[in-house]
């Protein structure tokens, strides 16, 4: 964690910040969503509870605090109020292992009669080294949360939707570790940040020797790996169980899927885990494929001298620095929500089979043949050059 | 690696949810009616039977699942070193092996498809 | 004082202890249970001890063989498991029930 | 380090209560699920141990998959508390228990025996975490790439077996 009280400490509250972003932005994507899709159908959507229906939300959780606990007579009790706790933690964890912005360096400093520092704090939850392993691995656990509130609840319909969630995120995981695995391959490590530091500046690659530059396009990873950035998303869809993927929740079938027994704030907990989920995905998608908190065309390091210059002291400016570019970050991040939102209300749902198939026969034989085609074309590229 | 960290989030988050589980069932008023605590299967009467058919094809994905993840999992420590290989001289020869890998995959995935394991109908 | 400093000071004893008892336990499952899928999950349990023992020592000995050891030994850990679910599945078709003792009648 | 060992103390106990709880509970499902947090567990250990990426690989593979296949498998078999959980009889029982306490005796007594003759002189250091993966990459494509395609095959000749093996009618006689 750190070394001294001030960095722990710093750490420690990092990661509680983190998590309540998480928690608040869950009341503004749901207005966002509802607000969107009566924009999308022609409606007006909530707009009566404060400035444009934004407190809603808020009336929402706190009615939703007030209503009536129980468990269903076939529940099993710890299973059935474990699941929402559980839905929390993955996303969480995952999310927090995601840099938001350029990491911020303190110089040294008086205070309380001690001397302080330098420190340099990570724009994020803690920077993991093996970084997209991680974010990997723990998101696999939140198989366990569906399939908790499935068995928990002691109905056959949420047992159902458990097995069909469970089964397609797990389909779709693979295809999703194949793209990443092309990303890793382009990029020759695990890290994320590492990644975002190669994202820097125009597009330039080197090819037979030569290098070509296009210097009007950033150096971002859509354009060496579009295919790869398809798939990936496509995958998170599924992996979010939103639609058009969200059969586990197809209300004709399976009355409501695996949480047909909950309600009340347990059902909310539920839905700020599927939130945490798809920010993790839209996180990921910026990272891996549009510059992770890079301003297009700028060095983070040029913006921090640039600072350090007009401000005169460099712990401002790098504060300044970190924060600027967690907006760009942000306003990236914010893309892919809304790509999420307006794809929810545009696509129709896909029967089980065509998503069973989509993902077993379409996107798995494209996510291998994008990887191998990867490995090839940088090992013709590479080859030429050492001669 | 912040170890530590990622314990100290996870305990948070489970006990964040768990105070405002508890809250909530502190808040909510309790009215007690037999009916409510039966299964929600949209108002009709719960019609219990002994063994409620799940189709076979749900663990068979899930088997299938783990024999492509592993194989996925065995690509990132390569993919991670590929260009290193690349710089020592060893590319093609690590470009092989790989290659002669992803054919097995590639050969199992087709038998799959091939003898309908992963047709839902 | 020896107890405390064995408190704080980790090393290779306590993994390999743990690992030990973590061995013992998936023993302990694999003798004691009956339900041929608890009996995996001991297996399981068993041969996750031993990898991390293996992790240990590649760490205490900078070797490091004993982490692909551990890589081999989770691929044919899954392996194992499906299967022997899949066998699972077959005799809980038949009888309804997955007690160790119907594993007799697989013949043929 | 007393934060550091703190920590292993602490995933030290979660693993230990999860192996626990794996062989005495008499519901499958819950014995699944706390070896799943064995599993998350061992993980942890792995990251005190420097191996960051087979901790991922633990969370991917173990807790990811191979649970989540067994507490699904345990769902569609729908078994409800197990009456007769364990073998029957006492005596061979007890004897099993002291076989087993007899095995993690023995094994203990080696491991204090052998560090009293030599222990492990100080604390080599492999090199720094994302090199190690790095390293653990060369190694396994280099040196041990035989047994990395051998693993290929045989998983291929898993997936068939368990699909054939899967597809089965069930039973043991044609007919039946």
């Amino acid at each position: 964690m750190g070394q001294d009280f001030v960095e722990v400490s710093i750490n420690v509250l990092k990661l509680i910040v983190i998590f309540l972003l998480i928690v608040q932005a869950v009341p503004v994507l749901v207005w966002l969503e509802r607000r969107g899709s009566a924009l999308i159908q022609n409606r007006l959507g909530p707009n009566r509870v404060g400035w444009m229906g934004l407190m809603q939300l808020l009336a929402d959780a706190v009615k939703f605090l007030f209503k009536e606990e129980f468990v269903p007579e076939k529940g099993i009790k710890v299973l059935y109020y474990a699941a929402p706790v559980v839905a929390l933690i993955p996303a969480t964890l995952a999310f927090c292992a995601i840099p938001l912005g350029h990491p911020i360096k303190v110089e040294a400093f008086h205070m309380l009669g001690h001397s302080w520092g330098p420190y340099v704090f990570p724009f994020q939850g803690y920077d993991m080294n093996i970084g997209i392993v991680f974010v990997l691995g723990v998101s696999s656990l939140a198989a366990y949360s569906l399939l908790l509130a499935g068995w928990g609840s002691g109905n056959k319909y949420s047992l159902l939707g458990a097995l069909r969630a469970s089964s397609q995120v797990i389909s779709y995981e693979l295809a999703l570790g194949l793209a990443v695995v092309s990303m890793v391959l382009f990029y020759g490590t695990l890290n994320l940040s590492e990644m975002i530091r190669q994202q820097q500046g125009v597009l330039v690659f080197q090819a037979f020797g030569q290098m070509i530059s296009v210097p009007w396009l950033p150096n971002w990873g859509i354009f060496y790996q579009p295919i790869a950035a398809i798939l990936f998303f496509a995958a998170t869809f599924a992996e979010s169980n939103r639609l058009p993927f969200d059969l586990p929740e197809g209300e004709a079938e399976l009355v409501a899927g695996f949480h047909v027994e909950y309600g009340g704030f347990k059902m909310l907990l539920f839905f700020i885990g599927e939130y945490g989920h798809m920010m993790v995905a839209s996180a990921l998608m910026t990272v891996f494929f549009f510059g992770g908190y890079q301003i297009p065309f700028v060095n983070p390091d040029e913006v921090y001298q640039n600072l350090t210059l007009s401000l005169g002291s460099s712990t401002l400016a790098s504060v300044v620095t970190g924060f600027l570019h967690h907006l760009v970050f942000f306003l990236k991040f914010a893309i892919f929500l809304w790509i999420f939102i307006q794809v929810r209300w545009t696509l129709p749902r896909f029967r089980y089979d065509q998503l069973m198939d989509l993902g077993w026969r379409t996107m798995l034989p494209w996510a291998l043949g994008n990887t191998m085609v990867t490995a090839l074309v940088i090992f013709i590229l590479n080859r030429s050059v050492g001669g | 690696m912040p170890l530590g960290g990622v314990f100290f989030i996870a305990l948070f988050v489970a006990l964040f949810g768990a105070f405002l589980l508890w809250l909530a069932s502190r808040l909510g008023v309790k009215v007690n009616d037999p009916v409510k605590f039966e299964s929600y299967e949209c108002g009709l009467p719960v019609e219990e039977r002994k063994d409620t058919k799940i189709s076979v094809k749900f663990y068979l994905t899930a088997i299938l699942f783990i024999i492509f993840d592993i194989e996925v999992i065995f690509m990132y420590p390569w993919a991670l070193t590929f260009r290193d290989f690349l710089k020592g001289g060893f590319g093609l020869f690590s470009l092989i092996a790989m290659a002669a890998f992803v054919g097995i995959f590639v050969f199992g995935l087709f038998w799959e498809i091939r003898s309908k394991a992963l047709e839902w109908d | 004082m020896q107890g405390l400093e064995s408190f704080f000071e980790v090393g290779l004893n306590h993994y390999l202890i743990l690992s030990t008892l973590l061995f013992a336990c998936g023993l302990a499952g694999v003798l004691l249970r009956r339900n041929v899928i608890v009996i995996m999950m001991s297996i399981e349990l068993m041969l996750n001890g031993v990898n991390l023992s293996f992790v240990a020592f590649s760490k205490y000995m900078a070797m490091l063989e004993g982490q692909i050891m551990v890589f081999f030994v989770m691929t044919i850990a899954a392996a194992e498991a499906a299967v022997g679910l899949a066998l699972a599945v077959a005799i809980f078709k038949r009888f309804r029930e997955v007690n160790i003792r119907y594993f007799e009648q697989l013949k043929g | 380090m007393a934060s550091e060992s703190f920590l292993f103390w602490l995933v030290a106990l979660l693993t230990m209560a999860g192996a626990l709880m794996t062989v005495t509970l008499t519901n499958p499902i819950f014995c699944a699920l706390s070896l799943a947090v064995t599993m998350v567990g061992v993980s942890a250990l792995f990251v005190t141990l420097d191996a960051y990426f087979l901790a991922g690989v633990q969370l991917i593979v173990y807790a990811g998959a191979v649970m989540v296949l067994f507490v699904m498998v345990l769902m569609l078999f729908d078994l409800k508390h197990e009456v007769k959980a364990f073998t029957r009889g006492i005596f061979s029982g007890a004897l099993k228990i002291a076989t087993v306490g007899l095995t993690a005796g023995l094994v203990s007594g080696a491991i204090f025996a052998t560090m009293r003759v030599s222990p492990p002189t100080g604390e080599p250091h492999l090199a720094p975490a994302n090199d190690l993966t790095a390293a653990l990459g060369q190694l396994l494509y280099s040196q041990y790439v035989f047994g990395f395609e051998a693993l290929g095959v045989l998983l291929l000749v898993v997936a068939v077996g368990a699909v054939a093996l899967a597809r089965s009618k069930g039973g043991t006689h044609a007919g039946s």
